[in-house]
């Protein structure tokens, strides 16, 4: 033991550090270039949220859960709104609910790109890093031609959407669709097979299907590890009830099985919002709201990150009595520290990177 | 006298010096711009190097509490003057024949490494975990990239020597004069081995992806120039434009040395062509087409490929080819 | 021209950017990976670099409401800057607060701590507004050196 | 161990030529739905003050003159989150998002960078009363189906209007008691 | 997967730990189960997830509220929220004010660990066999059990500091008016 103490050395990781997207603080034990321990310290973009949401209304709320974090900033409003509606049974009509599908599967496909993109930066990889990122601006585009921002659509609101698109904005839509798809198949290819790629993300940062399970990891994070979960099939919700989610899985459980399920859900994500544009349902966008009542419900989403879950209580009044979220990256955390285990240095950010960690949304 | 004199002229102007700084510097500037230009971007003005520097120049140099001032502040100028020394020993053929009386190939190889060693000193005078963590790796990384250039550095000299009878030729005036008799090694089967190696030593030495682990700013944020600010930071750039010269000029004169017919002038803008070509092809287009290697993979690399490449050429030109 | 401030409108064409977060929801950051990284805005065109240590920056683009916690992390790394430097809100929340003024871990808004020169506002700004907003701190730094 | 095979993407990018846009060099592209800095039409405004109540970031700020003579709507772009929801609640469409986003501004200005309209109240015609403005496409819709003169009513006070509404009725049923 | 037996049984065994009418499920429109279950005491915790941990059900989070405002006194009460096979159940337990005490259940779910710590400096509920006892997001600088505090009844609209700001922004522009 004393051996071992007297080999090692800490090195700081964090919070301010240039490969973090955002602020954490790792305390890396190192023996040479080898991890032999991880300290993690958090709380630096802890903004005590679930308070600021007792003191708000439930409309300044969906507004406040779009801030939680903002790649996967559809899927709080998103998940808030049902969990409003879950509570005071609100029906919201079926134009509104594919429209939020297709608000939602844009950020997933702009998340994924993002979190594919950075890998290759953090491996050192830039012009690769550039062309992703080069590519995930075709839905920037999107989306701030659709709904006015390139990152907070605020698209949802209780009841249905706050927005209606007309026939040029879907074809929009579908033009970037139709220039994203064979680049998204390319990056496959590279992310399957260049030597460099390979080199660096194969069999590093490895997750077992039974430790996946027994962490109860959600998302891509699971998926990658050969765990068939996704909300959007084992709980549909809203227009998920009735398309056919591809439930896109991997075996190897490493840091590249993960980009590559990411990669593979673009795809996926890119069909769903073909399969929506086509199905789309006339009618109104809005339901009528009635009087929110007391009690108690829950709604689930599947976030680009995994299982986003919402739990809200209220008295009958204008404010929540209690809004508690918890977000997918918040189970994923506890994993690092198998993935991480006898990693070597060079690794940390890579593998920190391939659970595609929101540390935003971790934090509130 | 008039040695010292000339020599001292050589250093701090021509091909050493002011030129070498220049025309470092201008590389450089091309080099981000052919690499914007793989990437789909516009890059940055030519002259942004020399921009960077004004900019440098007039920031305060700032010196952790913890760090060694000494060691600090004159690590920088370890590998600048090593550089500078350096740049007078390569002969810019049709131009300038070199100074063998100064030294031959073999203080060329001392020399090289100097840069490297100022960013280890400069790094572990800096106290920062990180520059610790990246003189380690330097320290890898220079172990492993010295054995495949002292292989390619013999190869040369071995078969320049064996052509005029004698042993290995270690002067580069030699060198490049009797491929100007002789042809260029560039071109001689036996010799492409060797020229592949250093093609491959190239971005190990100068610290560019894949073999930039010891700056990996995105592992280790820049390991040991981590610490450094202003003027000081800027003769870091100022030693890596020379360096980068230095190597280049070398690979031409092992390899593709002969002249134009013309004046100095011309031969000098066609040594600069060269070294052009040589950077755009193992520097700039490689590094554009790949990530970074971790340690481990980056030192097995240059024992696996760049040395056994290396040392087949020195064993064909040993036995005569 | 006097030769002295030639070379300083020279110095000013090599701004090097830093980012400090300090608690965003980082949709401000991912815009400024976006500005800073990708071909389609190539800040390299204007002698912009990103840079991993804060002694290399002259630009600091701060983001988020400024979080108890990292408060002073923040403000050691601003000091880590050498002068002059310049500091650039991005985003509602260092400027103000944002929609998180009020929490109980906020210690906003940044100019109580840092001395700010340029508010890009927006949730996030969209990277043209980023862009602007770096050419702003760029005639403030100017003018700071004196020219 | 290298295979270049990203080399062809990068070859083909050096064909295709650079993607940059020409801002800050030229102009720069806004989608017309961009949801820029807030506008305000006093013109349609009633003073509902819903905007405030759905505004997370309590950007807006309401106030009523001392003098009574209207009230000041002010929006500070620097803490509004651009999310729309006023808009989206307006029931009289009186803000809109502007697809302006110019919004970086020197540390002097911050306190300024406001979207600041004053509401005049309107002195009614009969009673000389203070009344909140109603827009006339809104009272267009309110007052459609009775024949009355929608520009006077818009001058009266709630109290005279109801007067002003129950003459005229007054009037037209004993006209259709003649006819 | 050790997922075996009928959720039905799970739902059986579970409403028998509850108190009388403790037990509810309801359907949203999108067709998702809820079951709802308020347990006869804190005490049978343990009891419901050594239940829900051999149906295989997933613990997705842990919720702590302090409902002063529906009961108007402080009452701490702690909702486990599990998922099995698509279905969420919630297990509710009321704490005992005078000790707000509860088992920890990290032992048969991983994963609560991190929930457990997150309540515990929230609301100053102590976890009984948690072992780290490093704070998960709080800054030091900030009292445990903040959410109990900044939650007085009184302030339930905008913050006061957003009225500061207000009062700041508008004694500024009265006094730029007055200069012009």
């Amino acid at each position: 033991m004393n051996r071992t103490t007297e080999k090692t050395y800490a090195l700081p990781i964090g919070p301010v550090h240039v490969a973090l997207e955002e602020p954490m603080y790792y305390k890396i034990e190192l023996d040479g270039e080898i991890v032999r321990g991880v300290e993690l310290t958090a709380g630096h973009v802890h903004r005590g949220m679930e308070a600021l949401a007792l003191r708000r209304n439930l409309f300044q709320n969906i507004v406040l859960t779009e801030r939680v974090c903002s790649l996967c900033s559809n899927s709080h409003p998103y998940t808030y709104c049902m969990s409003v509606e879950n509570l005071a049974d609100i029906a919201v009509p079926p134009r509104a609910q594919c429209l939020r599908v297709v608000a939602e599967e844009i950020k997933r496909i702009s998340s994924h790109l993002f979190n594919v993109g950075v890998m290759a930066h953090v491996i050192g990889y830039n012009s690769l890093f550039m062309h992703m990122m080069q590519q995930r601006e075709i839905m920037q585009d999107v989306k701030e031609t659709l709904y006015g921002n390139r990152m907070n659509l605020s698209a949802n609101c209780i009841g249905g959407v706050t927005h209606d698109l007309e026939a040029e904005a879907f074809a929009f839509l579908l033009d970037g669709l139709a220039r994203l798809e064979p680049e998204v198949a390319r990056a496959l290819d590279i992310y399957r097979t260049d030597r460099m790629v390979v080199a660096r993300t194969r069999s590093v940062g490895v997750l077992s299907r039974e430790d996946a399970l027994a962490l109860a990891v959600v998302g891509p994070v699971a998926r990658g590890s050969g765990l068939a979960t996704d909300i959007r099939r084992d709980a549909p919700y809203g227009a998920y009830v009735g398309l056919d989610v591809d439930v896109v899985v991997e075996q190897g459980g490493d840091v590249q099985s993960r980009a590559l399920v990411r990669l593979r859900e673009i795809q996926a994500s890119i069909d769903l919002l073909r399969a929506c544009v086509r199905a789309m349902p006339a009618g109104p966008t809005l339901a009528v709201l009635p009087e929110i009542p007391a009690g108690q419900a829950i709604a689930r989403s599947e976030a680009p990150r995994g299982e986003l879950i919402y739990y809200l209580r209220t008295d009958g009044s204008q404010t929540p009595n209690r809004l508690k979220w918890r977000v997918p990256s918040y189970m994923n955390w506890d994993a690092l520290g198998i993935m991480l285990r006898n990693a070597k240095v060079s690794d940390i950010p890579l593998i920190v990177n391939s659970i595609d960690p929101c540390i935003s949304c971790t934090e509130r | 006298m008039e040695l010292t004199l000339s020599a001292l002229l050589h250093m701090l102007l021509f091909p050493g010096g002011v030129f070498a700084l220049g025309a470092g510097l201008l590389l450089k500037g091309v080099d981000r711009r052919v690499q914007a230009r793989l990437q789909r971007r516009v890059g940055p003005p030519l002259l942004q190097p020399f921009l960077d520097l004004a900019k440098l120049a007039a920031k305060e140099t700032l010196v952790p509490e913890t760090a060694n001032r000494t060691a600090f502040l004159a690590a920088p100028l370890i590998g600048l003057t090593g550089m500078a020394v350096a740049a007078a020993l390569i002969p810019v053929p049709g131009a300038y024949s070199g100074m063998p009386e100064m030294g031959d190939m073999l203080v060329l190889f001392y020399l090289l490494p100097l840069p490297a060693i100022a960013l280890m000193v400069g790094g572990s005078a800096s106290s920062s975990p990180f520059g610790a963590l990246g003189f380690s790796r330097e320290m890898g990384l220079m172990l492993a990239y010295e054995i495949p250039l002292l292989a390619v550095l013999l190869a040369v000299a071995m078969k320049a020597g064996a052509a005029v009878g004698a042993g290995p030729a270690l002067s580069l005036t030699v060198v490049v004069g009797h491929q100007m008799a002789a042809g260029q090694f560039g071109f001689s089967p036996a010799m492409l081995p060797a020229l592949a190696a250093y093609l491959l030593f190239l971005p190990g030495t100068l610290g560019v992806p894949p073999f930039d682990v010891p700056e990996a700013e995105s592992e280790i944020v820049e390991g040991p120039l981590l610490e450094y600010s202003g003027p000081a930071l800027g003769f870091f750039h100022l030693a890596s434009a020379l360096k980068t010269m230095v190597v280049l000029g070398l690979g031409v004169d092992m390899f593709f040395p002969t002249p134009l017919p013309g004046g100095a002038l011309v031969n000098v803008c066609w040594f600069l062509a060269k070294c052009l070509a040589l950077m755009l092809v193992s520097l700039t287009v490689a590094r554009a087409a790949t990530g970074r290697f971790r340690p481990d993979q980056a030192f097995t690399f240059f024992l696996k490929y760049p040395a056994p490449l290396a040392l087949a050429s020195l064993a064909l030109a040993w036995m005569g080819f | 021209m006097h030769p002295m401030n030639a070379f300083k409108k020279l110095a000013v064409r090599s701004p090097w950017l830093f980012r400090i977060n300090a608690g965003s929801c980082n949709g401000c950051d991912v815009e400024l990976v976006a500005t800073a990284c990708i071909p389609r805005f190539d800040v390299e065109r204007l002698g912009c670099r990103y840079c991993g240590s804060p002694r290399h920056a002259d630009i600091v683009l701060i983001t988020g409401p400024l979080n108890l916690r990292i408060r002073d992390k923040v403000l050691r790394v601003w000091d880590e800057v050498p002068e002059p430097k310049v500091a650039v809100a991005v985003g509602i929340c260092p400027i103000s607060g944002g929609v998180f003024r009020g929490g109980y871990t906020i210690d906003g808004p940044m100019d109580r701590y840092l001395p700010i020169d340029v508010n890009v506002p927006g949730c996030p700004p969209r990277p043209q507004a980023i862009l602007e907003g770096v050419l702003k701190a760029r005639e403030v730094w100017l003018s700071r050196m004196g020219a | 161990m290298i295979v270049f095979g990203f080399l062809k993407v990068l070859l083909g990018n050096v064909a295709k030529g650079p993607a940059t846009e020409p801002f800050p060099l030229g102009p720069a592209t806004t989608p017309a739905r961009f949801r820029g800095k807030v506008h305000m039409d006093p013109a349609l405004c009633v003073g509902c003050a819903i905007c405030r109540h759905v505004c997370v970031g309590n950007a807006i700020h309401i106030s009523e003159r001392a003098d009574g003579s209207g009230y000041d709507w002010v929006l500070w772009h620097n803490t509004c989150a651009l999310c729309g929801l006023c808009q989206h609640y307006c029931p009289t469409g009186a803000i809109s998002m502007s697809n302006d986003w110019h919004n970086a501004h020197l540390q002097a200005e911050k306190d300024e960078w406001c979207e600041s309209r004053f509401v005049p109240y309107l002195v009614c015609e009969r009673c000389g009363a203070h009344i909140r403005p109603l827009p006339t496409s809104v009272a267009g819709r309110l007052y459609a189906d009775n024949h009355v003169d929608v520009a006077r009513i818009l001058r009266l006070c709630p109290q005279c209007r109801q007067i002003e509404t129950a003459l005229h009725e007054g009037v037209r049923h004993d006209d259709q008691r003649v006819a | 997967m050790t997922t075996s037996a009928s959720p039905d049984l799970l739902v059986r065994g579970l409403a028998a730990l509850c108190a009388e009418d403790g037990h509810q499920a309801t359907e949203n429109r999108s067709g998702n189960l809820f079951h709802w279950f308020r347990l006869a005491g804190p005490g049978d915790l343990l009891d419901a997830a050594k239940r829900l941990a051999a149906h295989g059900a997933r613990l997705c989070t842990i919720t702590a509220y302090d409902p002063v405002r529906e009961h108007g006194h402080p009452r701490h009460e702690l909702a486990y929220h599990f998922d099995c096979q698509g279905a969420m159940f919630t297990v509710t337990i009321e704490l005992d004010e005078a000790d707000l005490r509860v088992p920890s259940i990290s032992g048969l779910f991983r994963n609560a660990d991190w929930n457990e710590r997150e309540f515990r400096e929230m609301y100053g509920i102590e976890v009984q066999g948690l072992t780290n006892s490093k704070r998960l997001f709080l800054d030091e600088k900030l009292d445990a059990g903040i959410m109990d505090r900044v939650l007085p009844v009184s302030v339930l609209m905008n913050g006061a500091s957003s009225r500061d700001l207000w009062e700041r922004l508008l004694a500024l522009r009265a006094k730029a008016e007055e200069k012009a």
